[in-house]
């Protein structure tokens, strides 16, 4: 565990539940955060992959945010999580494109029209979510994919409401579970997508999918935080 | 290292290669900016299948330069080496269809595969029956199971010139379905790079090979292959290719093929034709004779050094749809 | 370091292609192997003009490519970027004589000249006509007077497939000469270079640009231009290019041109596209008329990158025979 | 002038004519010499032309050394210098074949059915030499071409003769002058083959024909010397 990867209670529990606005700022954060780690990406994916993953995510969340712009005053997070996946499906292209629009869309079907979202809320969002890229791209923990990324973070949230925790305090859970399953795709053999062809050749690096998963899943922990 | 391409802006790279196409060939195509797609000028063909293709860009001619008559009625151009999203591939789907169904003929790469597999649900909600086959000619990859699955690679413009066509002589789709599985079936390919290639937003070479060493096996996207070995004389090159080629389907003596030798994009035309030479003289030697030839660059990887072997088994109705009139901007036969 | 190419020993380079290209085109052509030339499968064709080319290999798919139906009778390919000699230039010549005399397409180059005036005169002994016509549309070398004169470079294509329709409809020997040498003389090239290419016998590139270089004006052989230039974007590049060619014959508004935009071997299409794309809105702005179009490697400097757009001159005469039939390796249609 | 460069007069007069051993001594030791500077040519020609030089001389006389074995005893030097000219003619291809071709026929022609050759015959078989390449080429001196060689080597050989020195003598006063002549193209600009695209670009480098034809006439100087 790095420095960044310390959880911070204080400030995560400020907010109880996580409204509109919030989901704006995290797609916000989010498109930040992927611009600046475009080059990581791309040379993450160049390593196991085609070396486009930080375009391919960059390119998508540049193309939500003047949408976001455009968004009625009063629209609920599940308004904005399907902007976004309707924005990447038809931007992102590659792997990541449906993977991610799914998960988006999937979120958003999760909240419906709710106004806000809760601990509880919070963890069917994210199961939701994972489930979408499962059903799309059918891999399991251990493939090497962004769902070992995502699965890590879905179960850590899940225990962390159990234990009664406020949305901050889940979210860094996911996030903080999200970094070591990220990590933890770099000893592995990969069975799905692009990396599945070089056998033995990808152990040692990390999964650039998993990465981008726990940076997404890191701002939307970190904006609560500074919120 | 400066890279070193004759491109303006790297993000405009695929606009303005798509717009210098449509200036080239006006006479064959009609391009759609946005959502972007490459069609047959005709299109849509009243009660003919209509056949989409596409994929990430930097694989020219593949797959815009095979739209025309007789083979694909449009082309999706997604950016270099990624996957064109779910809209164009929808809009392809719709200026195409003739009223007899759409085919879609993916390479086997969990992007497009995806991509795809969206598009043509949109299509389906608005009355678009449509297929799609998935090309994975590739046998570089050996383990399918623990894999994504084989890579559609050089294989692809084989069934599309077949399957289009089956598709011009009025084939309905389950016929055009069954050949083009038919094809993908029978051919198999693997390749070989020299040199990696440089994707223009990337500024840098996908891989990186010491100066004596090459990639067998390799991906057109520049996907590791089976094995790195030292620079070997052209023969054996092609004997290490040819091999698990002929065993994979198996082809056997008495066997008629198609025998395709693809450039990847930088390699000279001499050496296409001294690959060619040798891996007719190992067919030869086995029994199986080449009925059919193809050679040159169809489906690269951008300036990448390299070639790809195909051998596609013929028969009859094969032999007599490849033989079939095609008139796109890279393959033009018959009219 | 080592060279990198998909060949077996440098010897057997260009003896090995044309192997291969026989085992591939044996519909098309034939070939003898010593002395070395290639022909139509059906030469001599009686009564017909015949039309020989050749020169230096490592230009693929000139001049084996265009052999065929509607173009070339024959084709002498030399070793690399070496003239071949008068021997099989002769022979070629015997063997698709049909009585009605013989066209010698001459590229400009010293030792072209002299091998194929050499041979010319052989033949003329035994009583074949001969004429020769000299390629020179590089606009690149400014001043013939103090050179060996203008170098023969991708018009040649042009010329070639224009030539060869007008031989094939039965036009004479004056005739045939007459529209070979107007081609020539509406036809202009320039080309750049972004990288040298490696003649195999030698190993080494055969000249030097830095990373961020490129050689305005490259000859096919990788003969210097005329300025060494720090790499532009493709757009200032083309300008550069067309600047000089629109000047020299000059084209003017109003003019109707065939536009060909040829890679050097190891630029790829993608690439070509976006050159098309700004030599078509550069002509577009003065007035002149894009009518006809070639995209693709077809004069080639190994696996140089790099490419040379030429602009030729259209009338009703070679527009139609442009667009006569043609049946050969690299260019086919019609037929 | 280097050491090599200096006339050996004592051994160079030890042959009064050169007869038909001679010139196929010659034409082996030529073969032997272009296949020694094979790849020093190619560099020549690579800096100023299209890098083959050494290749297609290299090319050229291996192709006559299994005919020279064969031929009949009792031969000329014309008929020796002939059979020299057709293999360079059918072999050497580019610029150089029928340029040499050229020479070595019209050398044939000059010497006729002689059975050896004076210093006299010599001149006049040197002058027709040359005559046949500019002939051919219309190359003037001062064009950076292998006739910046050979016009020099035939006026000194001339003034040799004319000097009453043997042919020995004759043969070294022509290479010298080639070796000078050969240097003496460095500073030009080539208004002649493939260098001439160059412009200014070719100020500095040696042509690679003026080398090949100081090695050819160095070659037939030192035959005599040695043998
Ligand atoms: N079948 C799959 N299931 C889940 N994730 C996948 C699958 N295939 C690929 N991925 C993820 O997608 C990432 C690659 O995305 P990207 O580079 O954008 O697409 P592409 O591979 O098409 O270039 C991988 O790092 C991996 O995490
Ligand atoms: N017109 C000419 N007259 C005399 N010599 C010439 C002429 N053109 C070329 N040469 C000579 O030929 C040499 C090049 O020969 P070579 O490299 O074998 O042929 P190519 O230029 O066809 O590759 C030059 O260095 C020059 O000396
Ligand atoms: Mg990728
Ligand atoms: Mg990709
Ligand atoms: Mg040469
Ligand atoms: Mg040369």
């Amino acid at each position: 565990m790095t420095l960044n990867d310390q959880p911070n209670s204080a400030l995560a529990d400020a907010a109880p539940r996580l409204d509109a606005a919030w989901t704006v700022r995290w797609i916000r954060r989010s498109a930040e955060v992927l611009a600046a780690n475009r080059a990581a990406l791309n040379t993450l994916d160049r390593e196991i992959g085609d070396g486009d993953h930080g375009e391919n995510m960059d390119r998508g969340f540049q193309a939500v945010l003047p949408k976001l712009d455009a968004l009625a005053e009063g629209t609920t997070p599940g308004a904005v999580l399907k902007l976004v996946a309707t924005t990447l499906i038809s931007t992102v292209g590659g792997a990541a494109g449906p993977l991610y629009g799914t998960a988006f869309l999937k979120a958003a079907g999760a909240v419906g029209a709710a106004e806000s979202v809760d601990a509880a809320a919070l963890v069917v969002l994210l199961t939701a979510a994972r489930d979408g890229i499962v059903l799309r791209g059918k891999a399991e923990e251990g493939d090497k994919t962004m769902i070992d990324a995502w699965t890590p973070a879905v179960n850590a949230a899940s225990s962390a409401q159990a234990a009664g925790s406020a949305v901050g305090t889940v979210l860094l859970a996911a996030a903080d579970a999200a970094a070591d399953g990220a990590q933890a795709t770099e000893p592995l053999v990969a069975r799905k997508g692009r990396a599945s062809y070089l056998g033995e050749r990808a152990i040692g690096h990390r999964d650039p999918g998993s990465q981008s998963t726990l940076l997404l899943l890191r701002a939307a922990a970190d904006v609560l935080a500074t919120a | 290292m400066v890279m070193k391409k004759l491109i303006n802006d790297p993000k405009n790279v695929v606009n303005e290669a798509v717009a210098g196409f449509e200036a080239a060939h006006g006479d064959i195509v009609r391009v759609s900016h946005d959502p972007m797609f490459i069609a047959r000028s005709d299109a849509p063909v009243q009660g003919k299948v209509g056949i989409v293709s596409g994929g990430g860009s930097g694989h020219e001619p593949l797959h815009g330069g095979f739209v025309g008559y007789g083979m694909l009625d449009a082309a999706v151009p997604g950016a270099v080496f990624t996957s064109p999203t779910p809209d164009p591939i929808l809009a392809a789907t719709q200026a195409v269809d003739g009223g007899a169904g759409v085919l879609h003929i993916v390479k086997n790469y969990t992007g497009d595969v995806l991509n795809f597999e969206t598009a043509a649900d949109l299509a389906g909600a608005e009355g678009i029956e449509v297929r799609a086959v998935i090309i994975n000619d590739d046998v570089a990859v050996k383990d399918s199971l623990y894999t994504a699955g084989r890579r559609g690679v050089a294989g692809t413009v084989l069934v599309e010139k077949i399957t289009g066509a089956a598709a011009e002589r009025g084939e309905d789709l389950d016929t055009v379905v069954a050949i083009a599985e038919k094809v993908n079936s029978r051919v198999r390919t693997m390749g070989v790079a020299l040199t990696p290639c440089v994707v223009p937003h990337a500024g840098e070479p996908s891989f990186v090979l010491a100066d004596d060493e090459i990639e067998i096996g390799i991906g057109i996207h520049g996907e590791p292959g089976r094995e790195r070995i030292k620079l070997e004389p052209a023969d054996a090159i092609v004997d290490r290719l040819l091999g698990p080629i002929l065993e994979d389907l198996p082809f056997v003596s008495g066997d008629e093929v198609l025998l395709f030798v693809n450039g990847l994009g930088g390699t000279p035309q001499i050496e296409l034709y001294i690959v060619f030479r040798r891996a007719a003289e190992v067919l030869a030697e086995k029994g199986i004779t080449v009925t059919r030839s193809l050679v040159g660059n169809y489906t690269t990887s951008l300036e990448m050094a390299g070639t790809s072997i195909s051998v596609l088994k013929l028969d009859d109705e094969l032999t007599g749809l490849w033989d079939a009139p095609v008139q796109t901007a890279a393959l033009r036969w018959g009219r």
